[in-house]
């Protein structure tokens, strides 16, 4: 077999980053949205990673960890704004969310 | 349950009011006690009721006149009043009278009065410690008042009176049946309510068998 | 080949650190037979106990004293009925029990029954337990999503709320133990096995260091453990009496008894993670007061006298059985039972007195292990004594007190002991 | 029986030569690993049932995870698994769960500008694509080890600096803190009914 | 996740777990929705019963809910309607006798009293003392083993389960005495109208005196597990509050209504059979809730027991049955008798015709009327509160539903 390089990581990580962008530019469900943006993110730590084992410095995983840091937050705000609009509007679905105040 | 099934022949109900009771009569007694010794059972007449005289009932009385009677029997007390002044003399009861105690709502059928249900509260009051009846007779149809607003205790049991009797009450928030299902037909605790016709009817329709009752 | 498995028994590394994947499979495989094993022992040890807390019998009639109940309960659910509901989601209602079991089953990678007698020693033993176990979180959620059916899915929400709560007084506990760790070396470590052989060297079980922090660290670690574990007085996800069964409703047969399963496997993991972190692991007690080889021989007889005490007691049970046709082949039965106790209480006293005359050689290693796993095992075994005892003894927390006790009190105290043993370890040191 | 038959089978499992905890079977692992995370990604952008998506986003969490423990970060990995599989995704769960979804899955999967969208993502791929393929001699076929034993220890050494001295990223790891408690404060306040 | 569960729309409302409910929303709760419902996906309409571990039979509680709390309850009752009233009035006096003890089957010779004093006052008869003694012995046993099995199951709901097996260890000797009394054990069917059948047995005074020497230590057995419980007490502890004017408005009776404050029990306010003859006080509580109600029903059964002794200690010689004729025609009139249940005020309203049948017969369920007040009691708590509080109220269906 092929020895795995670093190269097979960062195609890895370009399939799931461009999967993640299709997911956000298509779906509807916002929900499924903020699932693809984890995506995309993962993405990048899995390129942050790979990097960092290719150069032997530990600067890539501590990125990643700050990556990981900001996805939690970006997830717990996202969900929140999410459960706020959908009390109000009753929907989820990024097509109804057009305009800029009710 | 065999001899029910003709007719739901009630036992002679007592006529007309409460009148001294030679209503059991002999002829009875010694039909269904006929292997008994007749001497034994030789009660034919019970306590009487007897005029209650209280400061309440004269109040009453003279507010309400005629409409109004006032009786003891076996040392317990009643007021039976007309209809149209049950929501009146309830309300007055629990307000000046302090019965604030409302321990049960419940009605009688006597099918061969003309006013065919006998409507009971009866009543207790804590800081009196004493107890009395109210009671009116009603024609069948005819509505009562609700005293949900004066006893909320009344709610459910009007909703079981309604339920077994089928005396509407105005003004109750929510009258419905309570025991039975929603669906039933008939009120059971009426003389006249075919209790073998429901069965048959109700195990065909359900159970699609014959009922072996 | 048995020259093959006399070296690995001599082994003082653990299969993942020599890099021997076949020894590797092989322990997992023994530790899943193992832990399986012990959840059916639980099972029928709980329900004695509880029984006999209140004053009841217990399981009597299969098998002597209701030995063989777990194994005909385990019968019974594997060929009933397996019930999906209709309007359930198919798919993820079968998923949902194998996420949990996996995530149960998966931190035994890491508990260390000894310095060799681990599947692996990660360096982030102590991560990867947390992590894994707070995967269990995703099977109830899951259930109780896919049943379609309104008291699972508030059984789910209410776990998960829970599960996630009291995972952090739990890591913020465990924490604290970890910085115990670098007391002596400087640098700690997340290692379970290095936990365990930094509390050697420092010659204190942690659950005693810092008295009274570390004592509080553990009360607030088991504290979490029975909260994550859902187990009594914290069951609020299968409140029995609020909503029916909680997450797992709708499930029946195997699938349920996989629940069952996953849920004694975590309360073990759990268990045997305090049993690392706060109670020496495999070590015995008082290995630097009583160090003689003496001492060392003596308390390597435990085992054995341990199993020739239970066969004690299966003889006088044998005994004690009423002489009479009903119960022959239940007296039978137990005195099989006894005379396998006896045997292996034989063979370990065999095993400790062989170790006895050289040291070094591979029985000496191999009685080693025992003692190790052993004094592990008992360990755990008093943690399931206390979830029984627990669950006989306490009502149930409503869900707001349960979530009250893990945010305001558990996650504060926890806090605070975590900043005083920081502080403790830098005015030591 | 001897030690070299007991190398002869460690030999027989594993591909690299150096000893201690190296990867065993990479190749195989990697392409399994990748093609599992691969796989989730696109069930979460196809499937029509969030719950569906959760999980198989979970999957490719836990894929990753494995792949960061093949590169020698078994903390980032366990970060990985503990942040994200059983926190961020239990709160997706949740929310799930919150939200109206069955009326969702009965719609349409895909917004309105889907085509749009494809069509973007289609040209990144591409951008991704020949870059790859223009520039696959700069990533050199290189893997430096790194000690995985002290892991843990160099990256907090990394964050939080070592005897007394300040680490190389303490400011922004404290920064981080701070965004963490921003957003739990906006996530409690948004969802609160009352304030 | 069925459709009401996740959104409020109006046609979903009635959805409650497939069946559509004639009255899934009780028009009588006037529950106060808002004109726009904030996050309605958190309202939720819960089924609970008629087959639930925890509504002791087959209550079947409507709960509306917004995430745990409770906005409003309807309680639908009848699953185990038979008509006892009906039954009644087919049945002559004696024949009726037995059936009463279906009622509240956990306290069956209370029931069995009360109909008897109903009877034998509309007979104007009465029951001679020894009589008297008996049915006030075994109406006090009854009575505790009646709070024992409450307490039991109560403590089960709140999740202790093993005070049950405590409370039923020791109800077990009650229902032996019963047992060796009268031949049955849960449906005793103790008396007859006009005293009691059957003389004590040979031994009975001892096994009632044993009774009482060995259950006084095992009530402060049941205390020390609860009584200082942490958990108990934030379970139990304002926890269905109401207040006693509510349960006087509400007519609720019996131990509830005591817990309230109101100092009123049946056996001191009209005293009924021997009961003038002893000395027992009426415990009270002071917050009406759920612990109080527990505290109360504690000091009843050392109450009970009390009774029991002076009862066992003085019985009387003489008859046991006054003299009743064969056939039980009472003369034409109607009374109402109620004497104090485990669960409150059981009264019998009988109106009799002259004929050997009831003309009609009416049960005043205590069980019925204090079950009314679960929805003053739990609007605003949480689920697992409505479990406490359907405990402790004390319920029998087999007494609701008649």
């Amino acid at each position: 077999m092929v020895p795995i390089t670093t190269f097979h990581y960062l195609v890895v990580a370009a399939a799931l980053f461009v999967l993640g962008v299709i997911g956000v530019l298509t779906r509807r469900n916002v929900v499924i949205m903020l699932m693809s943006i984890e995506l995309i993110l993962n993405a990048v730590n899995l390129n942050l990673v790979a990097f960092s084992r290719m150069w032997g410095r530990l600067e890539g995983q501590v990125f990643a960890i700050f990556i990981v840091v900001d996805a939690a937050a970006e997830a717990a705000v996202g969900l929140g704004i999410l459960i706020a609009f959908f009390r109000n509007k009753e929907t989820i679905n990024v097509d109804e969310i057009d305009l800029l105040k009710w | 349950m065999a001899e029910d099934v003709k007719a739901p022949a009630p036992p002679p109900p007592p006529e007309g009011e409460k009148k001294p009771a030679a209503a059991a009569p002999v002829a009875t007694a010694t039909s269904v006690g006929a292997t008994a010794k007749a001497a034994a059972p030789a009660k034919p007449s019970g306590p009487v009721p007897v005029p209650w005289t209280s400061a309440l009932v004269e109040k009453y009385r003279s507010q309400y006149g005629s409409g109004l009677e006032a009786l003891t029997y076996l040392g317990q007390n009643y007021l039976s009043v007309d209809r149209s002044m049950i929501p009146d003399i309830l309300r007055l009861l629990r307000d000046e009278e302090q019965f604030d105690y409302c321990v049960d709502v419940t009605a009688v059928h006597y099918p061969k009065r003309e006013k065919q249900f006998e409507v009971l509260w009866i009543l207790y009051s804590f800081p009196r410690n004493e107890r009395m009846r109210v009671k009116t007779q009603i024609t069948d149809g005819d509505s009562i008042a609700s005293c949900v607003s004066i006893w909320p205790t009344a709610n459910w049991l009007e909703r079981e009176v309604y339920d077994m009797f089928g005396i509407q009450f105005d003004g109750h928030p929510d009258l419905k049946r309570l025991l039975l299902p929603d669906g039933w037909k008939g009120h059971p605790l009426r003389k006249d309510y075919g209790i073998l016709q429901q069965d048959k009817e109700w195990v065909q329709i359900n159970l699609g068998i014959e009922s072996g009752q | 080949m048995p020259n093959f498995i006399m070296s690995y028994l001599g082994s003082t590394v653990t299969p993942g650190e020599a890099g021997n994947q076949f020894w590797a499979l092989i322990y997992v495989l023994i530790i899943f037979a193992a832990v399986s094993l012990a959840v059916v022992a639980m099972n029928w040890f709980e329900r004695k106990a509880l029984a006999h807390f209140q004053i009841r019998l217990g399981p009597m009639r299969v098998g002597p004293h209701g030995l063989l109940q777990p194994i005909a309960d385990a019968l019974k659910l594997a060929l009933k009925e397996d019930i999906i509901p209709a309007e359930a989601d198919q798919f993820v209602f079968w998923i949902a029990p194998v996420i949990g079991l996996l995530a149960a089953f998966t931190v035994y990678t890491v508990i260390p029954f000894g310095p060799s007698q681990a599947v692996s020693d990660m360096n982030i033993g102590v991560l990867f337990m947390l992590g894994v176990s707070s995967l269990g979180v995703l099977g109830i959620v899951v259930a109780g999503w896919a049943s379609n059916s309104h008291y699972p899915l508030i059984g789910a929400l209410r776990s998960s709320a829970q599960m996630v709560s009291y995972e952090v007084a739990m890591g913020l506990a465990v924490v604290s133990a970890v910085l115990m760790t670098s007391m002596k070396t400087g640098t700690g470590t997340l290692s379970m096995i290095g936990i365990v052989e930094s509390q050697q060297q420092q010659g204190i079980w942690f659950i005693f260091k810092f008295f009274p922090l570390g004592l509080i660290a553990f009360v607030n670690f088991v504290i979490a453990m029975i909260a994550e574990t859902n187990r009594a007085p914290f069951d609020m996800a299968e409140a029995e009496s609020e909503l029916t069964a909680g997450y797992h409703t709708e499930y029946s047969g195997l699938r349920w008894s996989l629940f069952m399963l996953a849920e004694y496997a975590a309360m073990i993991a759990v268990s045997s993670i305090a049993v690392t972190l706060w109670l020496g692991g495999w070590l015995r007690p008082f290995p630097n007061l009583l160090n003689a080889p003496a001492w060392d021989f003596i308390f390597s007889l435990f085992p054995g006298l341990t199993f020739g005490a239970l066969a004690a007691v299966a003889v006088i049970g044998v005994m004690r059985m009423p002489v009479h046709p009903y119960f022959r082949v239940q007296r039978i039965g137990l005195a099989v039972f006894a005379a396998l106790l006896g045997f292996i209480a034989l063979f370990l006293l065999v095993i400790a007195l062989a170790g006895r005359s050289s040291d070094a050689t591979v029985a000496a290693r191999f009685r080693d292990g025992i003692d190790y796993v052993y004094w592990f095992v008992l360990k755990v075994a008093l943690f399931m004594y206390l979830f029984i005892w627990c669950r006989a003894t306490w009502p149930r927390y409503r869900f707001d007190q349960l979530m009250r006790v893990g945010w305001k009190v558990l996650l504060p105290i926890t806090l605070v002991v975590l900043i005083l043993t920081a502080i403790v370890g830098v005015i030591v040191s | 029986m001897n030690p070299s038959l007991n190398m002869a089978l460690i030999s027989a499992f594993t591909t690299t030569t150096d000893p201690g905890m190296a990867p065993v079977a990479t190749p195989f692992f990697f392409y399994l690993l990748s093609g599992l995370a691969v796989a989730g990604g696109f069930l979460v952008i196809t499937r029509r049932n969030p719950v569906h998506c959760a999980l198989a986003l979970i999957v490719t969490l836990i894929a990753m995870a494995h792949l960061y423990l093949m590169l020698y970060a078994p903390f980032v990995a366990a970060v990985q698994i503990i942040v994200y599989a059983g926190g961020i995704m239990v709160l997706f769960l949740f929310v799930i769960m919150l939200v109206s979804i069955e009326r969702a899955s009965k719609d349409r999967r895909f917004n309105r500008i889907w085509p749009v969208g494809l069509a973007a993502a289609c040209a990144l791929m591409a951008l991704f694509v020949s870059a790859f393929v223009k520039g696959r001699a700069l990533f050199p076929d290189r893997m430096i080890a790194i000690p995985e034993g002290s892991n843990t220890q160099q990256v907090a050494s990394m964050l939080y600096g070592e005897a007394g001295r300040m680490g190389q990223y303490t400011f922004a790891f404290e920064i981080a803190s701070l965004l963490l408690l921003v957003a739990i404060l906006g996530a409690v306040i948004m969802t609160k009914k009352k304030i | 996740m069925s459709a009401a569960a996740k959104d409020g729309t109006k046609e979903n409302v009635n959805d409650v777990s497939g069946h559509a409910l004639p009255h899934a929303i009780p028009s009588h709760l006037h529950l106060e929705t808002p004109e726009k419902p904030y996050l309605d996906s958190n309202e939720l309409i819960i089924n609970m019963g008629p087959q639930h571990p925890a509504t002791h039979g087959v209550l079947r509680v409507i709960l509306k809910l917004d995430g745990e709390k409770v906005l409003g309850t309807e309680c639908v009752i009848g699953y185990l309607h038979r008509g006892v009233e009906k039954i009644a009035e087919n049945r002559t006096y004696a024949m009726f006798n037995p059936y009463v003890d279906r009622m509240d089957y956990v306290a069956a010779v209370s029931n069995g009293l009360g109909y008897c004093e109903a009877v034998e006052k509309l007979l104007n008869v009465e029951a001679p003392p020894r009589a008297d003694y008996i049915r006030v012995i075994l109406t006090e046993l009854n009575r505790m083993a009646s709070h024992q099995l409450w307490l039991g199951t109560h403590a089960l709901d709140i999740g202790a389960m093993t005070p049950l097996f405590y409370t039923f260890r020791d109800r077990e000797e009650i229902l032996k005495i019963f047992e060796k009394y009268c031949g049955a054990r849960l449906t005793t069917h103790a008396f007859r109208i006009g005293g009691c059948q059957y003389e004590t047995y040979a031994g009975f005074e001892k096994d009632v005196k044993n009774f009482l020497t060995f259950v006084a230590p095992k009530i402060d057995e049941y205390e020390e597990l609860l009584t200082t419980n942490r958990i108990w007490l934030e379970r139990t502890k304002n926890v269905g509050v109401i207040s006693g004017e509510d349960c006087v408005a509400l007519g609720v009776t019996g131990p509830v209504l005591r817990a309230s404050g109101v100092e009123w029990d049946l056996r001191k306010a009209q005293p009924y059979s021997a009961y003038s003859k002893f000395d027992f006080d009426i415990p009270t509580g002071e917050n009406g809730d759920t612990y109080d109600r527990y505290l109360v029903r504690m000091e009843e059964m050392r109450q009970s027991l009390r009774i029991v002794e002076q009862a066992v200690n003085s019985i009387p010689e003489g008859p046991i049955m006054a003299k009743v004729p064969k056939v039980i025609k009472p003369p034409v009139g109607e009374i109402y008798h109620s004497i104090e249940a485990p669960k409150g005020e059981l009264g019998y309203f009988i109106v009799s015709d002259g004929s050997t049948q009831p003309y009609r017969l009416r049960v005043r369920p205590p069980s019925l009327v204090n079950l009314q007040a679960l929805d003053v009691m739990v609007r605003g708590l949480l689920v697992a509160d409505v479990i406490a509080v359907i405990g402790t109220i004390d319920i029998v269906l087999g007494e609701v539903d008649r």
